[in-house]
């Protein structure tokens, strides 16, 4: 394979990747998130095939029973890890799509920002704390205590130099 | 010195003070008549009013510690005096210093302020809150002199500062080597003492005597006593600090005698001072006067 | 032995779904008990000479192998009881659980994975466990089954996939520049080929992949969504004992194949801000299992802090601060099991459950470091060690854990006060929760009163945990004395 | 607005940045140094014709197994999440089922597919394929036949079984070597003749638990999604 | 083989276990209360310097236990103020405290555990055994100050976050001082740390200083001090206000004068020539004198006024230590003493007027004296200690502190201190009369003395300081001993005080001429004239005012109305707003840290980072 052919795999590796984490971060619906997840996890595996490639040599097999193997033959070792990292991915993405299914079952969307906004509410309401808007007061009891009865006022007033 | 010339000294020193302090009241008394174009108490005035206040024969008390504020008043300034030297008498000067005769001072104050508290009448509490006042107001040049005489004489004692003055005459005067500490410890003698324009814990008029409200009998008497010796003792400290203490009796009196007439004179010159002018005015110049009088004995 | 550890879990995990239903309940745990045994069989055969297994008897450079020094063996034992400890409970609000025996074998999973983080010496057999660790946590995340936590596991999947690519990434760039994936062999190579930009950007990668788990700052805002959906045995495994793993894998990395200042200093930089951002938040937190996970972001970050530090002291300083951690938080964790979330509804609860509070005062003082308690010993060695090191980045360190230690002081004993307040609030019941955070205790205790005992073993562990060159020579020993793969076996 | 070109410009500006890094390796010439020894020693010691196979089940073969609890965790998490019990209800046999075409083509395609998965599975040591894409192709077949008749789908339990006895049998396959003294997981039964189908040890046995078990797997976890119909 | 420390500790231990084995027993205090007196008869009976067995190595550090005469004088005082502390808890004051919902068995077991703790601090001889004792006294003062009621939790809380600071401060200070010195122990830290580079040796300084100053209440971290031991329960705030925050002086001392040393200390200028870290200290302690009194002076609640007190004086301690010549140290460690004894009386007489009244309300009181003489008498010899007049021992040990500052010639300071003790003469006026004198209040004409369970103690602890006073000799003895131990000079002593030419003190004479003074007065009062009349307290004249004599009208509220009209501008409240500025910074901070961990799309932040990150390594 050409150097260019070689460069050119890589850019698209990366594109991959890069439209893979740029749909991570744009995306709000909850499949389009798995897909875009997909997609990354694909510019990675070929980044990796990638790795062990070696100009000019032929696939790890060895043809013809024969033991000795005068052709170069492109590193196992990252092909063996990308079937691996295939199947990782399989999984992490089966188990998010369950997840979605559940989310948009229960909250009735698969826009992410719904999805968290109802989430907030329901971490609130579980713990029976007031919301955390940024309006919010500062919470609770504060280590000073509040104005008491005369005594205390006066003793927080001070003479200053 | 031997325990029992000690203890003559003792018994000796607050008759003379007393004395002295009977002809002191009579001299501020003549003063202000003098400058009121009046005549005046006769020579033994002074005497006869405290016989008369101690005859009386309503005494009222308001409580034991009524009577005790009077003998806590009388007896601190009597202890107080011990501890001046005067000619001829040391007392226990050496044994107390300057530090705890001006801490001696305040006994007499604190036993006051208990009996008039005791009184029950919230005018005797305002005026002793005024006279604290008053007390937090003057002591403050007063111990800066204390500090600057000290550290000029290298001694806290006043036996020995007194003999240090007396070593050159009237050159070796406190007066004459620490002039601006002396003029400073002048205000701070006046306003200790008490007279107008410092009087606004008496103020007749308005808190009807303050401290001496509930006091009849021979409890003013008491008082008076009081003021006899307080007139001595203070007198007594600033002649021993700036003047040269004592180098014999009527050198000494005449030195007493002058400097209780110098804020007796000027009594009358002013108005009242409000308790907060009080501060004011102690504050101001005098302390002023008093740092920077340290400053130069220091420098 | 050491294989074992790995392979006793993952079998019962695998067989768990098919045995009749009492073998189902007594699986679980007595493996782990094996585990835990083989844990301590192995931190004490290291103290004398660290034992490596290769995997399928290949050479090192060419199979994967596993390295059980002290540390390992110490973590292996801590996996076991932790998990022990924390072991789903069948019948959480009284009515059994349908979906126990799934919850067990994730939790069985979780603890082989942890074994493996714990033993492994090659980096992509590290990040396939890491990644089962990953898979399981988020499928016990999801396990309390309410939507809430569904959708915070889903932002947790995503955020962990990501980092899991970038970690990838992270390992191509190191496997493609350097040839190897063994760490004994990078550890070799790396002064000639992986000190450089590109080595250490592969470093800064995984750094950041395996940084998600382990609570790094950055990449940590899951963990406040998911310790308060979760159940609170899941949090504490995942505050507790998954994170720690995370972080000694990246620590092995440091130690023997990125021995620069750059890396240790990336670290350091990370962990103060996770120090900061995790305590202050904390300090406003009014939900129990936030404030928890805000205050284990925290502490994990004083532990990157304490192995950034270079040399034996540091990886002291951080064995200590990770193993602290491992005993309180998910005793914590335990007591918010039985407390709910709301603080405010804590007030009086020292009235109604005097044991479960004075537990937590004990936690709470050993969190923040009271004397004789361990966390003293711990933020102890930690402030020594950065003391240790020259003015700068590294003092502001100490600066950051010291005042931060003040904030955490201010909201654990807001706590406190509001446990023995004069208020009335509502608290539920629940007795397990005590008893486990009890044994936790207990240990808290044991090792406050043993601590001269145990002070000479870890300090053993440190330096075997700091010696690349011991590693290296052991790992290619293993070489000579494991019997050569050529056809010879029957 | 300000997120999204900053995003993008972020995603650009990482893979440039990647790409500087990964331009400065000698592209087409990676260092290889373990790959190599293995290239070399692979067909000797283990005897595999295909050397990632080689790789996959013997140099890196708790990889796999680490891999394979990673699918077996996904489809336990999975059920977790679904839920044991069916949720949603079955569609019923009119709108569910696939039409005549589907049905006879399913029918001629499911021994087909079993066929051309186990081959592939068995065969993994030698020719490209094994035990994941032979495992993928049996779950294909197990799927296949609910596209068609929805009503019809293999018992969950029995996959269970599969699935749970094809990794312990992985598992149990690693142990035994301990038995003769050798460490974890090492092939057994001796290299054999390089290229035989009978060859490569245990290795052959391996892949086949392992494609029991990712069929078994995929299918479970195909089907668990499957179950849910429009949510109600 | 058990030592003596030993013996001590073991027994300081028993009491803690005793009293919370046995505490629901009535006469528990009796117990705690031999203890305690068995560790007293055993502290003074000490070998100087006592070594104790129990120690450990951890880490290369050894840590041990070993009692010098520096910390067997402090805890001496610990010691006596807790036993004085139980006795006062064993009667009447703790069968009402047990009715009124609170814990007597927290109380005495918080009391056994603050004593315990103190010792081990006091005889640490190594930084981490005085860092343990240093946290563990800091909780158990916690405790202590946690006992009774709502508001002495809220008030322990906010000492909680400068209890903390203090200890991560000095928790700094120890790993720094491990870095520079590579030791801990106290022998070879006296030898290392004077060699210290300046710039190390102010960073030392710096974060000891500040640790330990918190917990001595200097300004500017002493605005947790008051309420804290303000509101804690009656024989807890007794204690907590005559020891607890001394131990931070105890530490400050060791470091300065015999770690760092004085003279070494005073080459850490600021100003070239001008003012170094000494003077800095000494400053500190000086306004630490004057701020906290003239506080005190406008408090309307006796603990608060005592509390502010206790402030205040801490200062004249460390600034006579500070002045480290035999006079001043002697004069600082011996106000601690001093202190002591008087403290603990003025606060169980307050308490004792709260338990019989119900108040310690400075407006709510008045006229009691002629219903509880004895407690007047307590608090009238106690308020003429804290003013620091003759006789009392509070004098002594002012007098030494003013006279070394005249020796060294310190003009400033001097006054300073000067109208410190001012201060507290207008304050404790103000607090003996709003309570003692004036009108008695109409519902307290039924009140009784306080029981002699609490009575006593208190006459003990005012005897103790009369005695003191005419002889300061007994005390001096022990502070010749401390002196010793930390290298300073030792202030020759006469029974009666100090023998000088340049003015001594014989206090012997003094009192004596006071009495006989007094005895005059007496004559003069008693002996001539009229016997007076014994009338009814609101017979008096009401100065032309229109009230009839039986109208109650006490002059108590803004008693200083003339002073406060010229200084109360000057009363700012500085320190709490730096303190709430500190407090709601934080507050903001933590809100936008809590933002942080609510981002919507946390991918974004891995990949700024994972960019910025790779960016770094490639433009490195």
């Amino acid at each position: 394979m050409s150097e260019f052919g070689l460069v050119a795999l890589l850019v698209g590796a990366l594109g991959l990747i890069a439209i893979g984490i740029a749909g991570l971060v744009l995306a709000r619906n909850l499949f389009r998130l798995v897909l875009a997840l997909a997609v990354a996890e694909a510019g990675a595996n070929l980044l990796l095939v990638l790795a062990g490639f070696r100009q000019g040599a032929s696939a790890p097999i060895i043809e013809g029973g024969s033991t000795l193997h005068q052709v170069a033959m492109v590193d196992p070792i990252p092909q063996a890890m990308v079937l691996t990292a295939i199947v990782i991915g399989v999984g992490v993405q089966a188990l998010a799509l369950a997840l979605a299914v559940r989310a948009r079952e229960a909250y009735g969307s698969l826009d992410m920002d719904q999805l968290r906004a109802r989430m907030e509410a329901d971490i609130i309401a579980a713990a029976g704390t007031a919301p955390t808007t940024s309006q919010e007061a500062p919470s609770g009891a504060r280590p000073l205590p509040p104005p008491l009865p005369s005594p205390a006022r006066i003793a927080a007033e001070e003479p200053s130099s | 010195m031997s325990f029992a010339g000690i203890l003559i000294e003792l018994t000796l020193m607050p008759l003379v003070a007393f004395t002295i302090g009977l002809f002191m009241v009579l001299m501020m008394r003549k003063i202000a008549a003098k400058i009121q174009r009046r005549v005046g108490p006769p020579l033994l005035q002074p005497l006869y009013d405290i016989i008369k206040l101690y005859s009386k024969q309503t005494q009222t008390s308001h409580g034991l510690l009524h009577d005790i504020g009077i003998v806590m008043a009388v007896g601190g300034y009597i202890a107080a005096e011990t501890m001046v030297p005067v000619p001829g008498m040391h007392g226990i000067a050496d044994k107390a210093g300057l530090l705890t005769l001006a801490y001696v001072t305040m006994i007499p104050s604190l036993g006051l302020a208990l009996g008039v508290g005791q009184c029950a009448n919230p005018n005797g509490s305002i005026g002793i809150s005024r006279a604290l006042t008053a007390m937090l107001a003057y002591d403050v040049p007063f111990v800066i002199i204390i500090f600057g005489t000290a550290w000029f004489y290298g001694s806290n004692n006043l036996v020995e500062v007194v003999a240090a003055q007396q070593a050159g005459g009237i050159a070796t005067w406190g007066v004459m080597q620490m002039p601006i500490l002396a003029i400073a410890g002048l205000f701070s003698l006046y306003a200790m003492l008490g007279k107008q324009p410092f009087e606004i814990y008496v103020a007749p008029a308005e808190i009807a005597t303050g401290p001496m409200v509930e006091m009849g009998g021979k409890f003013l008497g008491g008082l008076f006593v009081m003021q006899c010796f307080q007139l001595f003792t203070a007198s007594a400290i600033y002649v021993s600090l700036f003047l040269g203490g004592g180098e014999n009796w009527p050198f000494f009196i005449a030195k007493l005698f002058f400097i209780i007439a110098i804020p007796m004179s000027l009594a009358f010159l002013f108005p009242r001072y409000r308790t907060e002018d009080v501060l004011a005015a102690v504050w101001r110049w005098p302390v002023i006067l008093g740092l920077a009088g340290v400053w130069l004995v220091m420098h | 032995m050491i294989a074992l550890t790995v392979a006793l879990p993952l079998l019962a995990a695998f067989l768990l779904p098919l045995l009749p239903a009492l073998a189902r309940q007594f699986l679980g745990p007595l493996v782990l008990l094996a585990v835990a045994a083989f844990g301590l069989c192995l931190a004490g055969n290291a103290l004398d000479a660290p034992s490596v297994v290769a995997i399928g008897d290949f050479r090192p450079p060419l199979g994967i192998v596993f390295y059980a020094d002290g540390v390992a063996g110490l973590f292996v034992f801590a996996i076991a009881v932790v998990t022990l400890l924390l072991w789903p409970c069948a019948t959480p609000n009284g009515q059994p659980d349908p979906q126990i025996t799934r919850k067990h074998s994730l939790t069985l999973l979780m603890a082989a994975a942890s074994c493996a983080l714990a033993l492994s010496g090659d980096l992509f057999n590290i990040y396939v466990f890491y990644e089962l660790a990953a898979v399981a946590g988020y499928g016990l995340a999801a396990g309390s089954r309410t939507p809430a936590a569904q959708v915070a596991t889903f932002r947790f999947t995503l955020l962990g996939s990501l980092g899991s690519l970038l970690a990838l990434i992270g390992i191509t760039l190191i496997y493609f520049r350097a040839g190897s994936l063994n760490l004994a062999h990078l550890a070799e190579l790396a002064p000639s080929t992986l000190h450089d930009p590109l080595g250490l950007a592969g470093f800064l990668l995984i750094l950041l992949g395996f940084g998600v788990k382990s609570e790094l700052f950055l990449v940590n805002s899951w963990a406040p969504e998911v310790y308060a959906t979760a159940e609170s045995r899941v949090s504490a495994l995942l505050a507790g004992l998954i994170s720690k793993l995370a972080l000694l894998a990246v620590v092995r990395l440091l130690v023997l194949v990125f021995p620069v200042p750059e890396a240790s200093q990336l670290l350091l930089v990370l962990g103060m801000l996770g120090i900061l951002t995790g305590e202050l938040a904390a300090y406003r937190a009014r939900d129990f299992r936030r404030l928890l996970a805000w205050s284990s972001i925290g502490q994990l970050g004083a532990a990157f802090v304490a192995f950034a530090i270079p040399g034996p002291a540091g990886l002291m300083a951080g064995i200590a601060v990770a193993l602290h951690h491992l005993m309180v938080k998910p005793a914590l964790f335990l007591l918010a099991e039985r407390w709910g979330g709301n603080l405010a509804q804590l007030a009086g609860a020292a009235r109604n459950s005097p044991i479960a509070a004075a537990l937590f005062v004990l936690f709470a003082l050993s969190l923040i470091g009271v004397p004789p308690l361990p966390g003293f010993w711990a933020k102890y060695l930690l402030l020594s060690g950065l003391a240790g090191e020259p003015a700068g980045l590294w003092w502001l360190a100490g600066l950051v854990v010291l005042t931060t230690t003040v904030v955490e002081a201010v909201y654990l004993f807001r706590i406190i006060g509001t446990l023995y307040g004069h208020q009335q609030g509502s608290v539920m019941q629940s007795r397990t929760a005590t008893t486990g955070s009890g044994i936790f205790a207990l240990l808290l205790v044991g090792t406050a009163l043993s601590a001269p005992l145990l002070a000479a073993p870890l300090q053993k562990m440190a330096t075997q945990l700091a010696d690349t060159d011991g590693y290296v020579a052991q790992v290619i020993s293993a070489t000579i004395t494991a019997p050569q793969r050529s056809g010879t076996a029957p | 607005m300000l997120t999204r070109y900053g995003s993008l410009l972020f995603a650009t500006g990482f893979a440039f940045l990647l790409f500087s890094l990964f331009i400065a390796l000698p592209m087409g010439e990676p260092p290889t140094l373990a790959g190599q020894a293995i290239l070399n020693e692979a067909a000797n010691s283990v005897g595999a014709a295909n050397i990632v196979t080689s790789v996959v089940l013997a140099y890196r073969g708790i990889d796999t197994l680490g891999e394979l609890s990673i699918l077996f965790a996904a489809a336990t998490a999975v059920g977790l999440v679904l839920g044991g019990q069916a949720r949603a209800p079955r569609p019923s046999k009119e709108d569910g089922a696939g039409g005549f075409i589907l049905q006879t083509g399913v029918d001629l395609l499911f021994p087909l597919l079993l066929v051309v998965g186990f081959y592939i599975i068995l065969h993994g040591h030698l020719t490209p394929g094994g035990g994941f894409q032979g495992g993928v192709v049996l779950a294909a077949a197990l799927v296949l036949p609910v596209l068609a008749r929805p009503e019809e789908s293999p018992s969950p339990a029995a996959l269970a079984w599969v699935e749970g006895l094809a990794g312990a049998a992985f598992i149990a396959t690693g142990l035994a070597a301990l038995a003769y003294d050798h460490a974890f997981l090492t092939p057994l039964l001796g290299a054999g003749q390089l290229g035989d189908l009978f060859s490569a040890g245990t290795l052959p046995l391996l892949y086949l638990a392992v494609g029991l078990k990712v069929g078994a797997e995929l299918a479970k976890l195909l089907l668990r999604l499957a179950e849910e119909g429009p949510a109600a | 083989m058990t030592t003596p420390l030993d013996l001590l500790l073991f027994t300081a231990a028993a009491t803690v276990a005793g009293a919370f084995a046995l505490g629901r027993w009535r006469d528990i205090a009796w117990l705690t209360g031999a203890f305690y007196i068995a560790q007293l008869i055993q502290l003074t009976g000490l070998d100087l310097p006592s070594a104790s067995h129990a120690g450990f190595t951890l880490f290369g550090q050894l840590v041990g236990w070993q009692m010098d005469g520096f910390g067997r004088f402090f805890a001496i005082i610990t010691v006596g103020a807790a036993a004085a502390a139980t006795a006062y808890m064993g009667g009447e004051w703790g069968e009402r405290y047990r009715q009124a919902g609170h814990s007597l068995v927290w109380l005495h077991g918080a009391l056994a555990i603050n004593v315990l703790a103190m010792l081990l601090l006091l005889a640490g001889n190594d930084l981490i055994a005085l860092f343990i004792g240093w946290e563990l006294t800091s909780w158990a003062s916690f405790l202590l100050m946690a006992q009774g009621g709502e508001r002495a939790l809220r008030a322990a809380l906010r000492y909680v976050p400068y209890a903390m600071g203090a200890a991560m401060a000095v928790l700094g200070g120890i790993v720094l001082t491990h870095a520079f010195t590579g030791t801990l122990q106290f022998t070879e830290l006296a030898q290392r740390v004077p060699q210290l580079e300046n710039w190390q040796l102010a960073l030392m300084v710096t974060l000891f200083g500040v640790g330990f100053s918190i917990k001595m209440g200097l300004l500017p971290f002493h605005l947790w001090q008051a309420p804290a031991y303000a509101e804690a329960a009656g024989a807890g705030t007794s204690f907590l206000g005559a020891i607890s925050a001394r131990m931070g002086l105890f530490a400050l001392a060791l470091l300065l004068v015999k770690f760092v040393s004085l003279t070494r200390l005073a080459d850490l200028e600021f100003v070239s020539g001008l003012f170094d870290a000494r003077d800095l200290i000494a400053w500190v302690a000086a306004f630490t004198i004057v701020l906290p009194t003239f506080t005190a002076l406008k408090q309307n609640d006796a603990r608060y006024l005592l509390a502010w007190h206790g402030i205040g004086q801490g200062g004249y301690m460390l600034l006579g230590i500070v002045i480290g010549d035999a006079t001043g140290s002697a004069g600082g460690l011996l106000h601690v003493f001093n202190y002591a004894t008087y403290q603990a009386a003025l606060v169980l007489s307050v308490f004792a007027v709260l338990h019989r009244t119900g108040t310690a309300d400075l407006n709510s009181l008045g006229g009691l004296v002629t219903r509880m003489p004895l407690t007047f008498l307590v608090m009238l010899m106690g308020i003429i200690g804290l003013a620091g007049l003759p006789p009392m021992n509070g004098f002594v040990s002012k007098w030494l502190v003013y006279r070394s500052l005249m020796i060294e010639g310190r003009p400033l300071l001097f006054l300073m201190t000067v109208i410190g003790t001012l201060g507290t003469i207008l304050s404790v006026y103000k607090l003996i009369h709003n309570t003692f004198l004036g009108q008695l209040r109409l519902e307290h004409e039924g009140i009784r003395e306080a029981p002699w369970s609490m009575t006593i103690p208190m006459l003990v602890l005012v005897g103790i300081g009369f005695v003191t006073g005419v002889a300061p000799g007994l005390p001096l003895q022990w502070v010749n001993d401390a002196q010793a131990a930390l290298g300073l000079p030792v202030l020759p002593h006469t029974l009666g005080g100090v023998e000088s030419s340049q003015g001594g003190l014989d206090m012997l004479w003094v009192v004596g001429v006071l009495f006989a003074g007094f005895g005059i007065g007496a004559l003069l009062f008693y002996g001539v004239g009229n016997r007076s009349k014994r009338i009814h307290q609101l017979d008096n004249y009401a100065g032309g005012h229109f009230l009839s004599a039986d109208v109650r009208y006490h002059y108590s509220d803004h008693f200083y109305a003339g002073l406060m009209h010229r200084i109360g501008p000057l009363y700012r409240g500085s320190f709490t707003r730096l303190e709430e500025a500190v407090a709601s910074a934080n507050d903001t901070l933590a809100a936008l840290m809590q933002a942080w961990y609510r981002q919507r799309v946390p991918m974004l932040t891995l990949l700024v980072a994972a960019t910025a990150g790779l960016g770094w390594m490639v433009l490195q």
